[in-house]
């Protein structure tokens, strides 16, 4: 909490777009195409026989994907800890939703085993 | 002490003849306005007539409740009328009640900022709210909705003929305003605060707004998207909630009350930051415990992610989850407690007074603490099933939200009165009303606690006689409630005009908020403080106020 | 103005002599739940004490005029400590206490009879093995457990009886349990708590609790004549279920027979207890849990059948423990004038797959 | 009435705003700080919102699997995959679009800009194409879904030729509405927000090429870029979730 209190000071210094990193396009290019191929992998994936791992693999994809878009595409990688954070709590929250909504859904069929 | 003397007391202050009032003049200059302070008179005015509203529905399912039977109106009205009466005073009334009036005034003047960060948003945030507003008139004309306010699926989906569409497209825009309104606050609480202002010297009532904003901002769109779904499954029939379809109605409910349980706290939290002000400067004391009262918002808005299905217990839920959202209850309950003790505690060697703003932070904390305690009483498994869907629950939430939320509001609009107008409210006859509003509220809803013991259900027009009596008391203490409620809008309106005149810090309180005029210039401060104190650091105040009398006097 | 004397009335005669501030205690459970409620009170009152105690004496003692000038203070680690363990503990001891009482409502013991209760607005149906039925009242004996099944047909009821301190909600598509066994003979209310539209209000009745003598008059004099499991026998043999459920070697479903109560393996690999919930998602819902060494086969019943001939299969089925009986009537099909659903040509039609969307989506 | 306690501090005070910064910001820092800021925050409701809809979509999944199986066959892989392209696509050329606004290429932005105008465009046109393909074979929950393919799938020899899928029971093939009463809403909701984003870009093509972007102040052009990137991202996981559920024959 006191970092982001003290780049807030920060801004007070003469120290405008020192901190603004710009991500040349190759960057984003080479995202890019990964990106492509990575949905030719998850298409790819998709058509094998993998049981219980089908979806896994597919999520695990798709986590990959989202994560060097937000990282890249969107900056995070470059951006303040508070940016960091803000993404991190989204997620959390965003796992508490789904994680406790679905504790109720797994656990009502215990002791009917 | 004797430093007050040399002020510019109340006797010779003049309302300052440039300020975010006057500055600019003409209907256009407030509905096109960017200024927070303006925003939250709009709001203010709004929420008023809504609580208006709200309060004469109540006055409607009071009077019903007066007999067993449903004889002043069919069970159909009765059911739109509480349904009104419980959209109306949550999402137009309690949720933006203190943040959108009191939090949008204050928290830039406390952090020493000359705006929130986004007064755009701000204002669309009231317009949204308006909009809000209105389709929930429209519905009212329309017929009304009689789905409680807690839609339950499938009968607002599938079994319902009035106006559900409205009534949720209402709630979905009206959640928008909440959600503009708390990101603002968190952006700005980020970004805006003065130099010197670090976390730790935020005033209290800064924390709490800053917790209810993460619980709007991320609690509010759960209740949009089930919303978007109940629209859908009433449109188009998607099935998502439908058991005909395989849909499961209690996946509603989850998603209901993902948000409807932060919600609680989105009510309770400002409050709580108006009391933590409040009590700091009647008893000219620092609060006790700083970090634990700043921390315990932080807290209670992390925990309230996580006990949503407490409203739950007996709808079928897993037995096994039941036990751990009960236990997390009981953990966001400690940090209530925490804040009650420690506001007790700021009393302890402190030199009280008791202006209005106090009798209603001490009617806060009486009320908070049985409603909180007899939230525990639903939180405990065992004991929700024979108490939940009884007027138990109907009291432990007026308890909180009437007793708790809108004593803290009252609280907080006297004690800033003098801030936002300049003037200020007349004493004797405010603290008459918040005695009437506290003896009124015990006699409506204490009652109700026996009632839901001994059974009876809540959301009923028609009752078992042998609830009569009780529900008598009830009704004779809503009409005492309901004058304790018009006094104010009465005799504050009057004030505006002949109130006395309030200068710069009436209440001689810390907050950068009472170290510039009343009311403030539009940009708030002439030039943005350095901030070198804590927060309520009452000997910083005595030290300025040493300075301040040189100056004049030399 | 005229009610208000009724009102009077109440008030000076009624009320004051006998006030009561909890329902009567008629069955187990409720001692048990007043105990805990009492306890919970008792811990209220003292910290309610505690802390307008407090706020009283401080005001009083640090009242400007006694006290002009604030000593200030940072706060103490100590006492903030206090106030968070203490009630910390105290909560924690209701929740063990609760969950207890929570585990024990909800869990029915093994010789609980059972009495299926249907919802829907605005009414309670309960129908008993014997095939008594009734409509806003339920009769059941003292010193018997006795569990309810509940289901709603079309939204949220919630089973309210407070003098026995229980409570469930009905809902729409799964069936939901409780238990409780009567201790006092008497009249006590039901309420439907749970908000389910215009006459929400009026879905009340009477629990009339009997002594076991006078419950078996009661059983005699209502019954009328068919029980539920005659009533799902006849509906097992008009639906054809008998066809595939017959516990001959080349019969396509699996027999059926003493399945009550067992734990079966699922061809996902799970393996579930065969209750009544399941028993009648089996029937209404055959292909989401096929049974291990079966093929997904058995047509649903999905409106075909109402919930109250799903509870009299159910009946049925959990009573079955040989399949003698099926396989006379096997022999001599159509037993009985009509059934629920013309069976034969259901099951037909489901097998071949109906070809129309909306046949048999049942839409109120 | 201002307090004398309280200094006057800020030394920049005099300096020039440039004219797009906001009056009650102290420096143009922390007004880009602030509105990004507040961009990941409104971000965040977004994950909520969809949050509710995975929710669903998890555990429906989770009970009706097979009727999911189903349904998702029922969605066309390859346009899938091109839509998945396509969008991904749109979104480098929205991070060029950023790049360009940064280093001042106006002519640049402008044409970047208006690549993923037309590439959002196109997704929204396959989107309706296979709108339009579930509303011929009455895929679409409500008073007209059909489930004859799922029931009988060799009436649909298209979808049958490629998986040749079993006919589901009667009860699996009814929750086949569930899937697609969930994908609507999902592909719905995403759809609304392209919509949204492409109004809005439209409106910045519009003024990028009156050059407001290029002055150095690119925060909406950024923020812009956030909120399209998010709605990327849903796709990426809409995408395995409804389209690539089990394709293996
Ligand atoms: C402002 C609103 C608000 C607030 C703050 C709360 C606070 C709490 N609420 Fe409440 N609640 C509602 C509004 C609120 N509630 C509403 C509107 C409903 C009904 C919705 C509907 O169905 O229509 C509801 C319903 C509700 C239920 C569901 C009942 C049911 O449907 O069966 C439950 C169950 O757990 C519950 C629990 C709690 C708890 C544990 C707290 C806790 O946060 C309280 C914590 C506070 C304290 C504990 C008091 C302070 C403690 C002390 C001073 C310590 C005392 C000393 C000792 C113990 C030694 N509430
Ligand atoms: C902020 C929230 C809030 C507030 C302030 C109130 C205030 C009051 N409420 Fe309400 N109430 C709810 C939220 C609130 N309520 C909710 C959420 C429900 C559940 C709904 C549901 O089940 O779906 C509920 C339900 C509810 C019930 C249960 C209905 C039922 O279950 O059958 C009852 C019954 O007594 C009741 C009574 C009252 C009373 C007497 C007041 C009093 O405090 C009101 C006093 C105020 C006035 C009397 C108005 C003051 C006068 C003026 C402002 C002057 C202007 C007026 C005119 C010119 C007419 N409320
Ligand atoms: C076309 C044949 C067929 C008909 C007709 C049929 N069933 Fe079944 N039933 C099966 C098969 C096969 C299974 C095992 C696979 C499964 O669980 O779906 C089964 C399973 C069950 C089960 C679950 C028991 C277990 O061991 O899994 C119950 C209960 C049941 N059926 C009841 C009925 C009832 C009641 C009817 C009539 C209303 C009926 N069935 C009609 C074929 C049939
Ligand atoms: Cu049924 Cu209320
Ligand atoms: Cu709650």
């Amino acid at each position: 909490m006191s970092a982001t209190h003290e780049s807030h000071e920060n801004t007070h210094a003469e120290q405008a777009h020192e901190e603004h990193h710009i991500v040349p396009p190759t960057v984003y290019l080479t995202i890019g195409s990964i990106l492509l191929v990575l949905t030719g992998v998850t298409v790819w994936a998709s058509y094998l026989e993998l049981g219980v791992f089908n979806p896994i693999i597919a999520l695990f994809i798709a986590c990959v994907k989202a994560t060097i878009v937000v990282l890249f595409f969107m900056h995070v990688k470059y951006s303040s800890r508070l940016t960091k954070l803000t993404v991190g709590a989204g997620l959390f929250t965003f796992m508490a939703l789904v994680g406790m909504t679905l504790s109720d859904y797994f656990s009502r069929a215990w002791g009917r085993w | 002490m004797s430093t007050i003397v040399s002020l510019p007391d109340q006797s010779t202050a003049t309302i300052p003849k440039v300020n975010f009032i006057t500055k600019e003049h003409g209907i256009l200059s407030w509905l096109l306005t960017g200024d927070h302070k303006r925003i939250a008179m709009l709001y203010l005015a709004s929420i008023t007539f809504f609580f208006a509203i709200g309060g004469a529905l109540a006055g409607l399912i009071r009077l019903e409740l007066l007999t067993p039977q449903s004889d002043l109106m069919a069970t159909d009205t009765y059911n739109k009328v509480f349904t009104m009466h419980g959209v109306v005073m949550i999402f137009l009334f309690l949720v933006p009640s203190v943040p959108a009036t009191l939090g949008n005034f204050l928290i830039p003047l406390m952090i020493g900022a000359k705006d929130l960060a986004l007064p755009k948003i701000n204002l669309l945030s009231w317009y949204l709210y308006v909009a809000g507003g209105i389709l929930v008139l429209y519905t009212m004309a329309a017929g009304g909705v009689d789905t409680g306010w807690t839609f339950t699926v499938p009968l607002s989906t599938h079994y319902l003929n009035t106006n559900v569409l409205s009534t949720g497209i209402a709630i979905f825009i009206a959640g928008f305003s909440s959600i503009f309104t708390g990101l603002n606050f968190i952006v700005t609480i980020h970004k805006m605060r003065a130099p010197g202002m670090t976390w730790f010297r935020l005033p209290l009532f800064v924390w709490a707004h800053y917790a209810a904003s993460i619980l709007m901002v991320l609690g509010t769109p759960v209740l949009a998207i089930a919303l978007v779904l109940v629209i859908l499954e009433r449109t188009m029939g998607i099935g998502v909630f439908d058991p005909l379809k395989g849909g499961d109605p209690i996946l509603f409910q989850h998603l209901f009350w993902f948000y409807s349980h932060p919600a609680v706290y989105i009510m309770i939290l400002p409050g709580m930051g108006v009391i933590s002000e409040v009590i700091s400067t009647f008893s000219r004391k620092r609060v006790f415990g700083y970090t634990a009262v700043a921390f315990s918002s932080v807290a209670i808005a992390v925990f309230g992610f996580f006990v949503w299905e407490h409203h739950m217990f007996i709808m079928g839920v897993s037995t096994y989850s039941t036990l751990v959202f009960s236990l997390l209850t009981m953990l966001v309950a400690v940090p209530s407690a925490i804040k009650i003790f420690n506001w007790t505690f700021t009393l302890y060697k402190g030199s009280i007074t008791f202006e209005t703003p106090m009798l209603y932070a001490f009617g806060f904390m009486g009320l908070f603490t049985i409603g909180g305690l007899t939230g525990v009483f639903l939180g405990t498994t065992g004991t929700d099933i024979h108490l939940t869907e009884t007027y138990f629950i109907v009291a432990h939430f007026h308890f909180v939200m009437v007793g708790g939320m809108l004593m803290a509001f009252l609280s907080g609009i006297h004690f800033w009165w003098p801030k936002m107008t300049g003037r200020m409210y007349p004493e004797k006859i405010s603290q008459l009303a918040a005695l009437i509003t506290f003896i009124g509220f015990n006699f409506t809803f204490f009652p109700q606690f026996i009632l839901g013991t001994l059974g009876m259900p809540r959301r009923y027009a028609a009752y078992p006689a042998e609830f009569q009596v009780l529900n008598v008391f009830s009704t004779a203490g809503a009409t005492i409630l309901g004058v304790g409620y018009l006094l104010p809008i009465l005799y504050l309106t009057w004030s505006l005009k002949y109130g006395e005149i309030a200068g710069s810090n009436p209440w001689q309180a810390t907050g950068l908020e009472w170290q510039v005029q009343s009311p403030p210039l539009t940009e708030n401060f002439a030039e943005i403080p350095i901030v070198d104190h804590d927060a309520y650091d009452y000997e910083w105040l005595e030290k300025k106020h040493e300075r301040e009398a040189v100056t004049i006097v030399g | 103005m005229d009610h208000i004397s009724p009102v009077l009335w109440h008030f000076l005669i009624k009320w004051l002599t006998n006030f009561q501030l909890y329902p009567p205690e008629a069955s187990k459970i409720a001692p048990q739940m007043d105990a805990l409620y009492f306890f919970m009170v008792l811990v209220s009152l003292i910290g309610m004490t505690i802390v307008v105690l407090l706020l009283t004496s401080f005001s009083i003692l640090y009242s400007k005029k006694r006290h002009p000038v604030a000593v200030q203070i940072e706060g103490s680690t100590m006492l903030e400590a206090t106030w968070t363990i203490i009630p910390l503990g105290l909560f924690l001891i209701m929740f063990v206490w609760g969950a207890l009482i929570y585990f024990r409502v909800y869990t029915p013991p093994a010789n609980a009879m059972n009495i299926y209760v249907v919802g829907k607005q605005w009414m309670w149906k309960a129908e008993h093995p014997g095939g008594q039925h009734e409509i806003n009242a339920l009769h059941i004996p003292t010193g018997r457990p006795v569990q309810l099944t509940l289901i709603s047909q079309d939204v949220f009821h919630s089973f309210s009886i407070p003098a026995f301190r229980v409570k469930r909600e009905a809902i729409p598509g799964r069936y939901t349990s409780v238990w409780f066994e009567a201790t006092e003979v008497g009249t006590y209310h039901l309420f439907c708590t749970q908000y389910c539209g215009t006459n929400h209000s009026a879905m009340i009745g009477d629990i009339v609790v009997l002594s076991p003598d006078d419950y078996k008059k009661w059983l005699n004099q209502s019954t009328n004549g068919m029980s539920l499991s005659q009533n799902g026998e006849r509906l097992f043999a008009s639906l054809s279920c008998s066809a595939c459920h017959n516990g001959r070697p080349d019969a396509r479903g699996p027999s059926l027979a003493g399945v009550y109560g067992t734990k079966l393996t699922l061809t996902n690999g799970q393996t579930t207890l065969a209750d009544e919930a399941y028993l009648r998602e089996a029937i209404l819902n055959p292909s989401e849990h096929v049974t291990q060494g079966f093929s997904p086969i058995m047509p649903t019943y999905q409106g075909q059948i109402s919930e109250d001939g799903v509870i009299s299969l159910v009946e049925y089925i959990k009573g079955l423990n040989s399949n003698d009986r099926i396989e006379q009537t096997l022999n001599t099909t159509t037993l009985l004038p009509d059934g629920e659903g013309k069976a034969p040509s259901a099951v037909k039609k489901a097998a071949a797959g109906p070809t129309s969307a909306t046949q048999g989506m049942v839409k109120q | 009435m201002s307090d004398s306690t309280l200094a006057a501090h800020d030394a920049h005070a005099e300096h020039e705003h440039p004219p797009y910064q906001r009056h009650h910001f102290e420096t143009m820092e922390q007004q880009v700080d602030a509105t990004g800021f507040a961009m990941w925050l409104f971000l965040l409701t977004e994950i909520m919102f969809f949050g509710g809809l995975f929710t669903a979509y998890l555990i429906y999944r989770n009970w009706y699997y097979p009727a999911f199986v189903a349904g998702s066959h029922q969605l066309n892989i390859v346009w899938g995959t091109l839509n998945t392209g396509v969008l991904i696509s749109s979104s480098f050329t929205m991070a060029m679009g950023v790049w360009s606004a940064e280093t001042r290429r106006k002519t640049a932005l402008v044409l970047w800009l208006v690549a993923t105008l037309v590439l959002g465009l196109a997704f929204l046109g396959i989107k309706t194409i296979e709108y339009s393909e579930k509303i011929e074979k009455h895929h679409v929950p409500g008073i007209h879904y059909s489930i004859k393919s799922f029931t009988d799938p060799q009436s649909d020899p298209e979808v049958y030729n490629l998986y040749h899928d079993k006919a589901l029971p009667l009860d699996m093939a009814r929750h086949t509405e569930m899937y697609f009463g969930l994908y609507f809403a999902m592909t719905g909701m995403h759809a609304l927000h392209m919509i949204i984003g492409i109004a809005i870009l439209s409106f910045m093509i519009f003024r990028a090429r009156a050059g407001a972007y290029t002055t150095g102040h690119v925060t909406f052009v950024e923020n812009f870029g956030l909120y399209w990137h998010f709605v990327d991202i849903v796709w990426i996981f809409l995408f395995p979730l409804l389209y690539l559920i089990s394709r293996h024959g």
